[in-house]
């Protein structure tokens, strides 16, 4: 391979920020969520490549990766069970219909 | 084998639990929740008791999962924490349609704090900590016709998917630049360049996150308030302090190499939270947010504590929690009850409290003095010693910050005494009466708050251990 | 022989009386508590007459200077290892002399009070209070240590608040009894810094060892304090100049006698005792208890001379305008102790330069007696017409035949008629001042006629200037005339002794060195002031003895002079207007203000602030969760600079 | 004797009294209580004076030291000298005279007599701080006792005060923890620079210079502000105007004295060099306080008001004795906290009453009381006399042996600072006077008083205690001084060489 | 620059592009289907990094799991097509600074460090990583598997709990609950299907 390594985070971290300012900036719930699976995957882009590159005698960075894929997998369902439920009693999956606690 | 079952018996015996409910759940004719709430204290209570004997330290998987009599002291104080909650929750939970769900997410979180306080790996850390989150954000939209409560799971849902996005990525970097993840391996590999403090912080800022330290904090008030309380109560107190706990070892164990770097962090952090959380204390009415403040402020004196880096700085910091259990709780008590009874949870709501539930606003008052850091209650101790920890190292800039935010603090304490006492009220509370459950834990809260500073047993246990 | 087995019950007789009636006479003791207290000065009258003989007569004298007996004395309360309040006792002439003064006086007004006061429902009280002052008198004219005479000074103080407060719900009463006692407190603080740097330096409180160590021009005490100066002033005169601000407050010396008339708010037999007789010569006797102190700081003498000629002259002048008979006894107290005052002044130490001293307490001594009569006369007088004015008066002398002989008395022996005791006293001092300085002499001699003067157009316009009208056209009691006996026998005893006391060979026995002094009678120098006492009295006989518009005239042509005098000078404004305006306006009032406002504002304010705070950052908590959500990682941002790029 | 029963007496009343019905038995058993302290107090000076008397020359009498928390060297360490033995008594002087006159429970807004096991329990609670404070001799054990003196008061104040009581007590306690928010830090910092909190053992070592002069500012001013060291007197006023009349007592009786003599047990005790560095600046704010208050107090109209100002002033006498630093001064100094203590108690005490039966506190609306109450009124003189320093009660002697302390010390600038807490005597006597004449003399004012009645036999019982106190020390002081004079030597041993 | 090279920019430039789109459309379905693309783009990194089996993973959980239960949501909750509300402008200002200062900090000190690359071939294989995966000892990962199953039954329960619901009054939710379960229900099989495989 002679892709130094440097290009490929840089790929992961843009794509960690890419995710981070959908986060920060989309007003609508569920693409608040895509945004964060976008900052997950960044992440796994990381572990494999460090594990690949750098530590290839043991499999810690895939592991890790598998289990960030499943765990994504929970919070979405639960993120979504989540924003039904808001949904069924806000009528509206708006971030900023969602600011009734503050001060 | 056997050494399997002892080490990991408090983690077994909960999965047990988790196990028998569902099949509760499951099972056809559907169990009365009284008789299923009293069950679950009666099995917690058990474990609980299990906890103290048979103890042994030892690893298992590979040092994946460690255990010492810390380790499990630190297990049962959560413990403990959780069978109040659930007593407390009795009014509250007795005609909810999902109580057995209640308690499986309730239990799942422990054992992934469980599972936390004995990670002895980032990878363990990582999913303990998210079995130990997911399930709460639903746990926190439990009033399901609660607007509040909703937008309450919501915004803790996202923010802890946030946080952790940020944590894994600190923890993706630390594998970066130290190729393990294992606690014990760590400290060899670090050097303090650039991307591990870098990783550090964003591993703090998750940690941070959990316990609510400004300026990761902003989240907690909001989703305190919106929660049932019960759940609000458990974040609160059990959540925090497993976290606490965990902050404690990793930083004194595996970040030791970075202390001086790490010190000046939780430093000005906790001046920040200290601050910050007493601002904001100061003006609020509704009781679990205000709750939610304090604690911030709380969590500010611990991390003073933390600083210490010391046996004692540890050993404080348990003890304070362990005490801070007890004084939330206490305070939580009554809260639930009241909001449970009458649905009332404004400060407003509490005057001429007195009037009416003289009982109640003696164990609201001492919680309070508690928390407040007044003697004889155990708080006092509680935050005595953390401030001799953080003195300890010679930072008395701190320690008179520390001081004069109790000062702060205590005003807030005293508006809800005076509410309580001193204030007149057209329509106060009428008589609560509380079932035998709560009481019971009143009674629990109350005598740990008196005893456990007096008698100095407690503290001097947890410093042998931390020995 | 030996005098403590008895001596401390002097004091101590009226202490008793005062404890018993002060917590039984109200409710048990009301009808008998005038004869307890009456009684129990009897005996310690009777039992300080005995020690007078036993002093002077028996066992005083050794070769042939008295000696200063220590009778009793024990530690009180001691500060440091050689300075410590001492309660004692020391008898020595003037303490013995007093002694005998202040019983006897304070018996003849107790016996007079038992006719005066009488259905007094306060009765009880006002005899408790007598013997409360009693004590304290008469443990203050034998202490043994500097301090003890403080104490004392300042318990006579409040006995004479309590008593001239008596009549507690008159205002003008309670408001004189709050000036007497603030006044002579302000004096005292003098007196109290006073004791502070003799103590210091003298290493001692006790009188006898201060006055030895102090005197001789060995002694490190000594060099200490003369050499120590402030504003380059020796600390002893520092000291005494002090301790005699102390005194001047008690004795109504100018400028501090603004209390004394209004005192006499008090009841009549009261003004006798405390503010005629006893207390108000306590200035004179502090000085003299100094006395070789004093001898040897000309500076704080010359004070002590000026000070007394200046209140003499003031108080008479101003004594000729009052119409109150009180206060015109007032000011002729203080005249009269301006007297003694500059008679020490002028006095020097030892030998025939002693004779000032002499002179002094030999005047204190006939004043005593002369005054209390005066002023128990007048109480009879206003017991008969129940008013204090002069014009309500005249011709008096048909209704009280007895006050009007021993009046005539004493006013006889105020002028300084031979051979009433008054003109010995008096002679003696005129000689003194004569000796050492000339203008105090003249000024004197000036006195002196206005003493006169003044005491006959009291005693005129009292029992002459005949009315037409009838006693009951005028309101006069008519019940009761003179009162009962027991009211005429003080009269009558006192005028006896102001007539005889006089030819006691005073100087035999008190003395400034204690030695014997031989006093020499000289008629030729005496004629002077005889002459001027003549001419005062004849013109207050012209002008007073007959119902006539002279005064009038002569008031009216002295204009503002006359006015001035009438207004006592204006001082009483002058202090109006310190206290009022400048201590309450100027400190009192910003002091408040400043507390309540600046520091208490200060408290408040911090709190205050605390709370805009909270309120102005509350904005963070805006319940969006997506700028939490930005605060969050900004603060990861933050954290990042500050420790890996500021916080090296 | 065992000291820790001076503990538990009071916390056995405290408890007793919870089960109790009515007020009738809350009551006496407050009273036994106190009773029975009063009598501990008592034979805890006879046994001690025996000890003495046996040549036991001990720097503290019945020690007791039991660990606490072994890994922090916190022990629970109690004894006693002749300074706490004084105290102790005070207290016990106090809380008698103040169970007594709240004999029928200030008047409460919405129920008072409900509540009446509230108060007492407070009260005596209270009172358990006090003496735990005044007998402690470990340091942690001191700030505990000094902590739990502190909050009752806010509950008395709060709930049974009078005027803007919340306001009040709220800044009693703030200011108040404040106060002991700084001598923690105070603490924390000798701790760590001797290892120990024990006080006898760190009087033992000797404190580098510059750590004391760090830390000497924060106890003292920690202390200070319980004894109203100005600028941070300002909770006194409102504080005691706002309190019900026994906690006025225990709050300028007591509390105040807490911290005069932490002051002086912990501040000046065992970082002396630095209470010399700091002495001038201790004697400067002395100094205003006392003349500044007098001054202040002068103006005031409340009853209450004039004495909590009048407290600052005389205060202030403790706080100058402290920083002349001389033995004579000290000595003063502790001998005040006594008088004052007790003085001022008999003087709330007194304004309580006439509160009680006037209700009324401003002067203007009070004239002639004399008449209708001569007990009351008596009472009121004898408390005015002794607080304008008059012989034969013990304010006199207590003022006279400060400034015969402070002036040994030779120099113009405390020879001044002498001369000015002098002139406050008679200001002292301007503004006593004042009030007196104007409430007690003079004529009725409200005719509605003159069917107002005396004294009852609680309140007469308690004044008379209080009396009894005053005039004892006053006119045989010697028994004050001598009980004190072997603590007070002791100490100088320590400062002595520093001043020399 | 060789094949790989310039798959690999592609890749990235794709990768990264998608996501670009799917935060920035206004369209909320687009943006769904930009992140599916994303999604996707990555499962061709790894395949490009020549770990198939997280490819596969990857592919088979986000593409086939998370992404349809995503529309689903999307369609359960709003009219695909509707343009969404714009965030106010403060915000965008500040995030668009936070992230490109973010990125540029983190980059830089990512840049700055050096990695040094590891000497061992890297090999991995399924059965290596399913044997790992089942082991106890040394670098066995069965408990973390535990852990998880134990997290997914947990999120299961929850989800459950607050997904289904008396029918609220208006909206059809019967239909969406029973999509949603079975949403869970297949994402379960899936996942231990994938791990245990």
């Amino acid at each position: 391979m002679d892709i130094p390594i440097s290009h490929i985070l840089f790929v992961s971290t843009a794509l960690f920020f890419i995710g981070m300012y959908g986060l920060f900036t989309r007003r609508n719930m569920i693409t608040m969520l895509m945004s964060i699976e976008l900052i997950l995957n960044s992440v796994n882009i990381n572990f494999v490549v460090f594990n690949k590159y750098l530590y290839p005698e043991k499999l810690d960075g895939i592991f890790f990766t598998i289990f960030i894929i499943t765990i994504a997998a929970a919070e979405a369902a639960v993120a979504i069970a989540i924003i039904i439920n808001l949904y069924r009693s806000h009528r509206s999956i708006d971030v900023e219909t969602a600011e009734e606690m503050k001060w | 084998m056997n050494e399997f079952l002892l080490l990991m018996k408090q983690e077994l015996v909960i999965t047990l639990i988790i196990f028998i409910l569902l099949f509760v759940k499951l099972g056809k004719e559907e169990m009365k929740n009284e008789t299923l709430i009293n069950f679950v204290n009666i099995l917690l209570a058990l474990n609980l008791a299990s906890g103290f004997f048979l103890q042994q330290s030892g690893t298992l998987f590979g040092d994946m999962f460690r255990t010492s009599e810390l380790f499990t002291l630190e297990k049962n104080l959560l413990n403990l924490g959780t069978l109040i909650i659930s007593l407390q929750s009795y009014n509250w939970l007795k005609d909810h349609k999902h109580a057995p769900e209640f308690y499986i997410l309730l239990l799942s979180t422990l054992l992934g704090m469980f599972f936390m306080i004995s990670s002895n790996n980032l990878l363990m850390f990582y999913l303990a900590l998210e079995l130990s989150t997911i399930p709460l954000a639903a746990l926190a939209n439990f009033d399901l016709e609660k607007r509040r409560s909703s937008e309450a799971a919501f915004k803790m849902i996202i923010s802890s998917a946030f946080s952790s996005g940020l944590l894994l990525f600190g923890i993706s970097m630390l594998y970066g630049s130290t190729g393990t993840l294992s606690f014990t391996e760590l400290p060899a590999h670090l050097d303090g360049n650039p991307l591990q403090i870098f990783s550090f912080i964003l591993l703090i800022a998750g940690f941070g996150f959990k316990i609510s330290a400004v300026p990761f904090h902003l989240w907690t008030a909001d989703v305190y308030e919106g929660s049932p309380v019960s759940v609000t109560s458990y974040l609160y107190v059990i959540s925090k302090g497993a976290i606490l706990f965990v902050l404690v070892s990793v930083l004194y164990n595996a970040f030791a190499p970075l202390n001086e770097s790490w010190y000046n962090m939780v430093f000005l952090i906790s001046v920040l939270t200290m601050i910050i959380g007493n601002l904001f204390a100061l003006r609020q009415e509704n009781m679990k947010r205000f709750l939610a403040f304090s604690s911030i402020a709380q969590v500010g004196f611990i991390l003073i504590g933390i600083t210490g880096y010391s046996p004692e700085g540890s050993a404080s910091v348990i003890f304070f929690v362990l005490i801070y259990i007890f004084s939330n709780l206490a305070a939580f008590g009554v809260i639930n009850l009241i909001s449970a009874e009458t649905g009332r949870e404004n400060m407003s709501d509490y005057k001429g409290f007195y009037q009416a539930n003289k009982g109640l606003s003696w164990v609201l008052a001492i919680a309070l003095f508690s928390l407040g850091g007044i003697p004889p209650t155990a708080g006092f101790f509680g935050k005595f010693f953390l401030l001799l920890a953080g003195a300890g190292r010679g930072n008395y800039l701190l320690i008179t910050i520390a001081a004069l935010n109790m000062v702060i603090s205590l005003y807030y304490y005293l508006k809800v005494i005076k509410a309580m006492f001193m204030d007149a009220n057209d329509n106060p509370i009428e008589r609560v009466q509380a079932g035998w459950s709560p009481r019971l834990a009143m009674i629990i809260c109350i005598g740990g708050i008196i005893i456990t500073g007096l008698a100095s047993g407690a503290y001097n246990y947890i410093y042998t251990l931390v020995k | 022989m030996n005098y403590s087995s008895y001596i401390a019950l002097i004091p101590l007789l009226p202490l008793a009386g005062f404890v018993l009636l002060g917590l039984f006479g109200r409710k048990y003791l009301k009808a008998s508590s005038g004869i307890i207290g009456t009684g129990l000065l009897l005996i310690s009258c009777a039992l300080s007459l005995y020690t007078a003989y036993n002093y002077f007569f028996v066992d005083g004298k050794v070769g042939d200077t008295y000696q200063t007996i220590t009778a009793v004395k024990y530690t009180w309360l001691s500060f440091s290892e050689n300075i410590s309040i001492d309660m004692g006792i020391i008898l020595d002439p003037i303490s013995v002399m007093m002694l005998v003064v202040v019983t006897f006086v304070s018996l003849m007004v107790h016996i007079f009070s038992l006719g005066y006061m009488k259905g007094e429902d306060r009765f009880a009280t006002y005899y408790a209070f007598l013997g409360l002052f009693t004590f304290s008198m008469l443990g203050l004219v034998i202490s043994s240590n500097l301090f003890q005479i403080y104490i004392f000074w300042e318990l006579v103080g409040v006995s004479s608040y309590l008593l001239i407060g008596y009549y507690y719900d008159k205002p003008s009463a309670v408001a004189a009894s709050k000036k007497a006692f603030i006044v002579t407190r302000f004096a005292d603080l003098g007196f109290l810094i006073g004791i502070l740097v003799l103590a210091f330096y003298g290493g001692t409180l006790d009188f006898n060892i201060l006055i030895q160590r102090l005197t001789d021009e060995q002694s490190p005490q000594f060099l200490g304090i003369t050499t120590a100066s402030f504003v380059g002033v020796s600390a002893l005169t520092w000291g005494l100049t002090l301790i005699f601000i102390g005194g001047a407050g008690k004795s109504a010396m100018f400028p501090l006698h603004i209390w004394l008339p209004d005192a006499m708010e008090g009841p009549t037999p009261v003004s006798a005792l405390i503010h005629a007789a006893t207390m108000v010569v306590a200035g004179v006797f502090l000085v003299a208890r100094l006395f070789p102190l004093f001898t040897i700081t000309p500076v704080a003498l010359s004070i002590v001379t000026t000070v007394g000629i200046v209140s003499a002259l003031l108080a008479a002048i101003i004594a000729c305008t009052q119409t109150d008979i009180k206060r015109v006894l007032a000011y002729s107290t203080m005249s009269q102790i301006g007297y003694m005052m500059f008679a020490l002044g002028v006095s020097g130490y030892g030998g025939e330069d002693g004779l000032g001293y002499t002179a002094s307490m030999f005047h204190l001594f006939t004043h005593a007696f002369f005054k209390s009569l005066l002023f128990l006369g007048a109480g009879v007088v206003i017991h008969f017409i129940h008013s204090n004015e002069m014009r309500d008066m005249g011709g008096l002398r048909k209704y009280l035949p007895v006050t009007n002989l021993s009046f005539f008395i004493g006013c006889l022996a105020i002028a300084g008629i031979p051979p009433l005791s008054g003109f010995f006293s008096k002679e003696e001092i005129l000689l003194a001042a004569y000796q050492s300085n000339k203008i105090v002499f003249y000024i004197a001699l000036i006195t002196s006629g206005l003493t006169a003067f003044y005491m006959f157009r009291l005693y005129f316009s009292i029992f002459w200037r005949d009315k037409s009208l009838s006693p009951l056209e005028r309101g006069w009691g008519e019940a009761h005339g003179e009162g009962p006996f027991s009211m005429k026998l003080p009269l009558m005893i006192l005028a006896v002794c102001s007539v005889l006391a006089g030819l006691i060979p005073f100087g035999q026995y008190v003395s400034s060195d204690k030695v014997p002094l031989e006093s020499h009678f000289d008629p030729m120098f005496s004629i002077a002031p005889v002459l001027m006492g003549v001419i005062g009295i004849l013109v207050a006989a012209w002008m007073y003895r007959k119902e006539n518009d002279k005064p009038q005239r002569i008031s009216h042509s002295l204009g503002g002079l006359y006015k001035t005098a009438y207004r006592k000078f204006y001082i009483d404004e002058l202090y109006l207007f310190i206290t009022r305006k400048i201590i309450f306006n100027l400190i009192g009032r910003p002091a408040a203000w400043i507390d309540r406002h600046i520091v208490d504002g200060l408290m408040n304010g911090i709190a205050y602030t605390t709370g805009t705070i909270s309120g102005f950052i509350k904005g963070i908590q805006s319940g969006k969760v997506q700028s939490y959500a930005i605060y969050f990682f900004a603060g990861i941002v933050a954290l990042t600079i500050v420790f890996l790029y500021l916080w090296k | 004797m065992n000291l820790s029963l001076l503990i538990l007496i009071p916390l056995l009343t405290a408890l007793a009294i919870l089960p109790m019905k009515n007020l009738k038995q809350v009551r006496i058993v407050a009273l036994l209580g106190s009773a029975v302290q009063l009598i501990l107090a008592f034979v805890l000076l006879y046994f001690y004076q025996q000890q003495r008397a046996d040549g036991n020359m001990a720097n503290f009498l019945f020690e007791d030291n039991y660990t606490w928390y072994a890994p922090l060297q916190i022990n629970y360490h109690v004894g006693v000298d002749g300074i706490s033995i004084a105290m102790i008594l005070l207290t016990a002087f106090v809380v008698i005279a103040g169970v007594l006159v709240s004999w029928k429970m200030p008047a409460r807004p919405g129920g008072g007599e409900g509540l009446s096991k509230e108060f007492f329990f407070l009260l005596i609670f209270l009172s358990m701080g006090a003496y735990g404070f005044f007998i402690a001799l470990d340091l942690f054990t001191l700030f505990f006792f000094l902590e739990v003196a502190v909050i009752p008061k806010f509950l008395l104040i709060g709930i049974w005060g009078s005027g803007k009581k919340e306001y009040s007590a709220m800044k009693l306690a703030l200011m108040l923890m404040g106060g002991s928010a700084l001598v923690f830090v105070g603490l924390a910092g000798i701790y760590f620079y001797t290892g120990s909190f024990d006080l006898l053992q760190i009087a033992g070592m000797d404190i580098p210079l510059e750590v004391q002069k760090l830390f000497f500012p924060f106890a003292f001013i920690g202390f200070g502000i319980f004894t109203a060291l100005f600028p941070f007197h300002t909770w006194v006023p409102d504080g005691h105007s706002s309190a019900p009349t026994a906690a006025s007592m225990f709050l300028a009786g007591i509390s105040m004295k807490l911290g005069g003599y932490g002051c002086l047990r912990v501040a000046t005790y065992l970082m002396p060099d630095a209470a010399l560095e700091y002495s001038t600046i201790i004697i400067v704010l002395a100094c205003i306080a006392i003349l500044y208050g007098a001054f202040a107090t002068m103006m005031q109209t409340d009853l209450k008001y004039i004495n909590a100002y009048s407290s600052v002033s005389h205060c202030g006498f403790v706080l100058l004795g402290i920083g002349m630093l001389t033995k004579t001064a000290i000595d003063g100094a502790v001998m005040q906290m006594v008088s004052h203590g007790l003085m001022t108690a008999l003087f709330f005490a007194v304004i309580g009453m006439i509160y009680d039966r006037t209700h009324t506190r401003q002067v203007a609306q009070l004239g002639g009381l004399m008449r209708m109450m001569p007990f009351i009124s008596t009472v009121f003189v004898i408390a005015g006399l002794c607080s304008l320093g008059l012989p034969g009660f013990s304010g006199f002697v207590a003022e006279m042996t400060v400034f015969m302390g402070s002036w040994e010390r030779a120099d113009a600038f405390y020879r001044i600072a002498t001369i000015i807490a002098c002139a406050s005597i008679v200001v002292t006597a301007v503004y006593i006077l004042r009030a007196t004449g104007k409430a007690i003399m003079g004529p009725v004012v409200n005719n509605e008083h003159l069917s107002l009645g005396d004294a009852a036999w609680n309140e007469k019982l308690a004044a008379a205690l209080l009396i009894l106190g005053i005039v004892v020390i006053g006119v045989v002081p010697f028994l004050l001084k001598d009980l004190i004079n072997p603590g007070t030597e002791i100490m100088m041993q320590k400062i002595a060489d520093v001043v020399k | 620059m060789t094949a790989s090279q310039t798959i690999f920019y592609i890749l990235s430039a794709f990768i990264l592009g998608t996501a670009i789109l799917s935060v920035t459309t206004n369209k909320i379905f687009r943006s769904a289907i930009w992140l599916l693309f994303s999604l996707i783009g990555i499962a061709g990194l790894y395949f490009w990094l020549q770990v198939e089996f997280i490819a596969a993973v990857q592919i088979v959980v986000y593409v086939g799991g998370i992404v349809v239960l995503i529309i689903f949501s999307i369609f359960l909750t709003q009219q695909a097509g509707r343009e969404m509300p714009k965030p106010p402008v403060m915000r965008t200002v500040a995030s668009v600074l936070a992230v490109l200062f973010g990125f540029a900090l983190s980059y830089f000190l990512i840049y700055k460090n050096d990695f040094k690359a590891g000497e061992k071939p890297f090999d991995w294989s399924v059965n290596k990583i399913g044997t790992q995966m089942l082991e106890t000892g040394e670098n066995g990962y069965v408990l973390p598997f535990e852990v998880v199953t134990i997290l997914l039954l947990a999120a299961m329960v929850g989800c459950i709990v607050i997904a289904i619901k008396a029918p609220a009054p208006s909206r059809p939710s019967p239909t969406g609950k029973t999509i949603n379960t079975q949403g869970q229900a297949d994402l379960e099989t899936h996942l231990e299907k994938e791990i245990v495989e």
